[in-house]
């Protein structure tokens, strides 16, 4: 249950994750930026920070990173991935994901709790939540405003690819609910394969209820069950 | 710069040491400006300070040597007029690791942890460009952290501005904000912390202070030295430009050689990503073992890092401006020596050991040259291509700049506005609860959820009590320890009584740190001022720092180091003085931090410590009466100090379900803070109080009086709580009860009852500040 | 070879919400200045390359902007200038 | 009145570090572009303004760059297109 955690030189949220997987029992590895292969990993997450600055885009020069044609090669042969915050924008710029994350409506970077609802489990990223589940998490980003084309838009609604929702404290998408403007009040949606996985929120941060949450710890368990599943199938 | 508090006052050694003799002495360079008395006085140097580097040169000294010690003779780097009262403060304890006169100070927190922590202020350049000055502010603080050893992992800010009805303000507010923030959240370091004032006091020139944190295990402290003969100097990240070169007044042609005079901006822009590649790198570098000493090359650049650090090690330094990585071409070694570009260091690295360095600083996309080494010679040796330009004895321009104490009155204004009879102002002009609401929305008193959510509060998952309480609480990583942490300075308590101000600035910052159930241990200060030069202002100075002295040595909290900005004045008018306090404490579990807002209905509510009812320097007099007048609170020390130990022993015992402690806006804020609980997560709950003192409402709701906390507990605990304060001797009464949630605040005195429906209070003390910024 | 400046300008496709461009013109309009209709913000991005024609010059930057200088979900460019040395700075 | 769409170029002052520019040109330079030897980064505004004649259009620009679009300090600013509706999108 090895998850591979990908460190680039401005990663700021590569020890949160590592304590996540920790704390969900699986065994998580830093591979630097610069390393071509992952390692034999059994999942990858790339976590939240400011991988190359984000200078120009958010996540527009981290993909180029030596180490992305390994993960964009794992992703494409169905191996779990999990883009977390920054992550989420450098899997959305190398194209593993769909659409992109704008500057937020306020145009301030925000750092502030915000509620998401669970939309589907039974994903290798979900199995452990309840659907509809209202989950409270610390969010922090500048860029986190997810845009998609119309077209694109539709296939991730018809095809239940939305996981996570911005919502109010009832469990409603509300207008006033969406912390940055994002469309739909998307929080975090899946490829269409179903094993790369982009959201805004941090679970990594959401682990410890002295730190507040422990509303993002089942995203982990879900993610090393579901490791632990496919090794004894 | 390091504040030399406990300054060893070093006598200037007589001439150049033995040794310079043999090298041969820097000749004027081709396109060097004469010195003339002119060029002497536009680097800030008096005809007797001039002089004196004669007698220390023993000869006259070259332009670029010129620039040298006006540099470190500056009042930044040689503290002239405040060297001798900052020896006056305490700084040591058992605890203090690391006093005054290194980047940062550094304490025992236990556990076998050092933390290191530092502020200092970038008011200047955050006048000029808000974002970029205050994105550097963060740059540089944060550097003077990580080179002693230590990984950052908390910052707080101080932050004093004009009032927001100014547009000019509420731009440089919203710059400075989003300055600091983005340069902290790029490089990856919650905020923890800080304040925020508004007051006219501060409309040309705002205050900000940045201020870091950070921790180490005690056995990887390193120090700025540059120790061992032979060693290597090496320049370690970005490359120099011609930015922020030293305030010299002359005309650009003369400095640079064939470009434009807009090539030399005054302003330093920050590149927080670089930054975060030279934080692991250094840290790194340190861990490896290939280096003795390393420096932030900040004001001053290579001139106050190689300068300082021969001068700690008593050793000397030489070095070739040629092989330093620059930006721009055609930089002269003036340039180079004086240049202020951010994410620099210099290094000193262990012969045979660069190499391996480099290799370090390759893994982080990143530059290291060597341009020098260490020397015997005790001198600060310069050369351009092989040629020397430079050649000054180190120890003298680190410790020889001369210090002054000038004597100073009170001023007759302040004087006149601090012995106003304020009585006729006690009445509120619109009734009570008007007046509360006032106060609750002033700017001063309102939440700074705007300010402090634009800063990343959560990253590295140890931030155990954000921004939005009494400190900030930090977990030490892989522990159950915490470091506390607060910054603190009433401005205007400050100015209209700079002793009393400066002792209530430490003994609050003291209290918000025991609110969390953390024993407060030590300070760092900034003193923000107007010129030395002044009477009034030199009297502000002493005062603040007798204050300071008198309270931290009673509060047990010695002062480790700290930054002093003087010339804060815009067309002779200067800010009030403004000692920023910031103060960190350790608390053994965090699982026991005691948190601001009241929680459960039914939970008595309990006030420890009297109320006397201090409106002078008031909010309440601010705000609804444009006053800045009368005797602001005294602080009682052993009362205080009493108040804290009481707080943190029932803290330890377990027996608080809230503490919060009372200041700007009196009990009216800290109750209503109690109420509305934090933002997006908290909870709302009501509370009936009643009071029973013999003193007027207004004093009694809106009174700044030091010494005070308000407190919950669980009902079966109350007795218990109150036997404590007893045996600690602080009064400390029942005031009323925690009611159902969303329930109104009601308050009940002697002459009036209020009834403040929770929205209304949210309304007001959320809503003030976004209001305002997005209008 | 030679050296150019190529001024490339990434600008946000229609239809995309702008943020700061509406930022911009809240604030221009609470200025006073009623006349402006709408605002759009992008960036103009100069490259200082070394070939050997301008058509050179523009082509390597074309291939750039597809690459690495624009986001072809959101954002359109236009490369709109091949001078020489120094120009738009 | 008529429509123009007036082009702002708005630039870093020569002498200023630029990370944005200095990132990027690392990043191209990763990418083999070798040929690439600066890059600085500025922003492009695009304002649709009502005015009677393309030279007043720019003019009142050039008062709003002075006062809100550019920064004195770090910035420089080039008008450079009035133009018919529509242009820079
Ligand atoms: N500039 C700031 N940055 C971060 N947090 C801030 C800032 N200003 C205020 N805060 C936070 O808001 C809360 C209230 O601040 P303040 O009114 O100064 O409190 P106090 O009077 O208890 O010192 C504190 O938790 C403080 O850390
Ligand atoms: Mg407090």
């Amino acid at each position: 249950m090895k998850v591979a955690i990908i460190t680039f030189p401005g990663s700021n949220c590569d020890q949160d994750c590592h304590r996540s997987v920790e704390l969900a029992c699986g065994s998580p590895r830093y591979v630097w930026h610069r390393e071509t292969s992952l390692g034999g990993a059994d999942a990858v997450i790339v976590p939240g920070g400011f991988a190359h600055g984000d200078y120009l885009r958010p996540g527009a020069i981290a993909r180029f990173s030596p180490v992305m044609d390994a993960v964009t090669r794992f992703g494409r042969d169905g191996g779990l991935i999990v883009g977390i915050c920054n992550g989420f924008q450098v899997l959305c710029e190398a194209g593993l994901l769909p659409g992109a994350l704008l500057r937020n409506r306020s145009l301030r970077f925000q750092s502030h709790h915000c509620r998401m609802r669970v939309e589907r489990t039974g994903t290798p990223f979900t199995s452990t939540f309840r659907e509809g589940q209202v989950l409270g998490m610390p969010l922090s980003h500048a860029d986190g405003n997810y845009y998609a084309n119309p077209e694109t838009l539709a296939d991730l609604e018809a095809e239940g690819r939305v996981l996570f929702r911005y919502c109010d404290a009832r469990g409603n998408a509300t207008a006033e609910a969406n912390p940055n403007g994002s469309l739909h009040n998307i929080a975090g949606i899946v490829n269409a394969r179903g094993n790369v996985l982009g959201m805004m929120p941090h679970p990594d941060r959401a682990i410890e209820a002295v730190l507040g949450s422990v509303d993002g710890l089942p995203l982990f368990e879900s993610l090393v069950g579901a490791i632990a599943r496919k090794e004894v199938a | 710069m390091a504040n030399p508090a406990s300054g060893n006052g070093g006598a200037p050694a007589a001439g150049g040491p033995g040794g310079t003799a043999t090298l041969e002495s820097p000749l004027p360079r081709p396109g060097d400006p004469a010195i003339t008395p002119e060029l002497v006085e536009d680097h800030g140097l008096s005809p007797d300070e001039y002089a004196q580097i004669r007698r220390i040169m023993g000869r006259e000294p070259t332009f670029t040597e010129l620039g040298v010690f006006s540099a470190m003779w500056s009042e930044h780097c040689g503290y002239k007029n405040s060297k001798r009262l900052l020896r006056l403060l305490p700084t040591q304890a058992p605890w203090v690791i690391q006093g005054p006169g290194e980047n940062a100070g550094v304490i025992d927190v236990g556990g076998g942890y050092a933390l290191a922590f530092k502020i200092e202020s970038h008011n200047h350049p955050s006048a000029v460009e808000p974002y970029q000055g205050a994105a550097t502010g963060v740059g540089g603080i944060l550097r003077d952290v990580f080179t002693m050893g230590a990984r950052p992992v908390a910052t707080l800010n101080s932050l004093h501005f004009g009032d927001l009805d100014i547009p000019r303000v509420r731009y440089l507010f919203g710059g400075v904000v989003k300055g600091l923030g983005d340069y902290g959240n790029c490089v990856g370091i919650p905020s923890t912390g800080g304040e925020v004032y508004f007051d006219r006091g501060y409309e040309d020139n705002p205050i900000v202070n940045a201020m870091c944190l950070g921790l180490m295990r005690k056995e990887d402290l390193i120090r700025g030295t540059a120790e061992g003969v032979g060693n290597t100097l090496m320049a370690v990240g970005a490359r120099t430009g011609r930015d922020g070169i030293h305030g010299a007044t002359f005309a650009s042609e003369e400095l640079s050689e064939g470009d434009d005079e807009a090539s030399r901006p005054q302003v330093q822009v920050g590149d927080p990503f670089t930054e975060k590649l030279l934080l692991e790198a250094s840290l790194e570098l340190i861990a490896s073992g290939h280096i003795v000493g390393i420096q932030d090359m900040g004001a001053a650049g290579l001139t106050s890092s190689g300068a300082e650090m021969a001068g700690r090690s008593g050793t000397g330094v030489e070095m070739d401006v040629a092989l330093v990585p620059v930006r721009e071409q055609g930089m002269t070694p003036y340039e180079i020596l004086l240049s202020e570009s951010q994410e620099r260091m210099l290094v000193v690295a262990e012969a045979g050991k660069e190499d391996a360095v480099r290799e370090i600083l390759e893994k982080w996309e990143l530059e290291a040259e060597t341009i020098g080494s260490v020397t015997a010679t005790g001198s600060f040796r310069v050369l351009e291509g092989g040629v020397a330009v430079a050649d000054i004895p180190a120890l003298p321009l680190t410790d020889g700049c001369p210090t002054y104490e000038r004597q100073g009155a009170e001023g007759d204004d302040v004087r006149e506005l601090r012995e106003m009879d304020i009585a006729p102002y006690v009445e509120p002009p619109g009734g009570l609860e008007d007046a509360f609401l006032r106060v609750v929305g002033s700017p001063n008193v309102a939440s700074k959820q705007w300010v402090y959510e634009q800063y990343d509060t959560t990253v590295r998952g140890n931030s155990i009590e954000r921004p939005g309480g009494d400190a900030g609480v930090i977990r030490i990583p892989g522990t159950n320890r915490g470091v506390a942490a607060s910054t603190d300075c009433n401005g205007r308590h400050t100015y209209l009584n700079p002793r009393a101000g400066a002792m209530g600035a430490v003994a609050e910052a003291a209290r918000n740190v025991a609110c969390t159930g953390a024993v407060p241990m030590a300070v760092t200060n900034c003193l923000n001022f107007g010129s030395p030069l002044k009477s009034h202002i030199q009297h502000q100075f002493r005062e603040a720092v007798l204050g300071m002295r008198d309270a931290c040595a009673y509060l047990e909290t010695p002062v480790t180091g700290g930054n002093v900005s003087f010339y804060n004045e815009t067309d002779g008018k200067a800010v009030y003085p403004t000692p920023v306090i910031g103060m960190v404490g350790v608390i053994d579990d965090v699982e026991a931090v005691v948190r601001y807002a009241f929680r459960d209905p039914g939970d008595p509510i309990l006030l420890l410590g009297a109320n006397t009812g201090e409106l002078g320097g008031s909010e309440y007099l601010y705000a609804l009466h444009g006053l800045v007048a009368g005797e602001p609170p005294p602080v009682d020390l052993p009362a205080e100090r009493a108040l804290q130990r009481c707080i943190l022993a029932m803290a330890q015992l377990r027996l608080l379900k809230s503490a919060h402690d009372v200041a700007s806006g009196g009990l009216a804020a800290t109750l209503t803070e109690c109420c509305l609980g934090r933002p997006r997560t908290g909870r709302s709950v009501g509370a009936a109080v009643r009071f029973t003192d013999a003193l007027s409402d207004t004093a009694l709701l809106f009174g700044e009086d030091h010494g005070r906390v308000v407190l919950t507990c669980a009902p079966e605990d109350e007795d218990r709580l109150l036997r404590h304060a007893a045996n600690y001797g602080v009064p400390c009464a029942r005031i009323g009860t925690v009611t159902d949630p969303r329930a109104p605040l009601e308050i009940e005195t002697p002459s009036s009852r209020l009834r403040l429906e929770s929205e209304t209070l949210r309304e007001r003390y959320y809503g003030v500040i976004p209001d305002i910024m997005n209008q | 070879m030679t050296r150019f400046t190529v001024e490339v300008l990434v600008t946000p496709r229609p239809g995309l919400l702008d943020p700061q461009g509406k930022a911009i013109h809240h604030a221009l309009s609470s200025l006073g200045y009623d006349a402006v209709e709408d605002v759009r913000v992008g960036k103009a991005i100069y490259l200082e390359v070394a070939a050997a024609t301008p058509e050179d010059a523009r082509e390597r930057a074309e291939e750039m902007c597809r690459k690495l200088l624009a986001n072809p979900v959101t954002e359109d460019f236009r490369i709109t200038a091949a001078e020489g040395d120094g120009a738009g700075r």
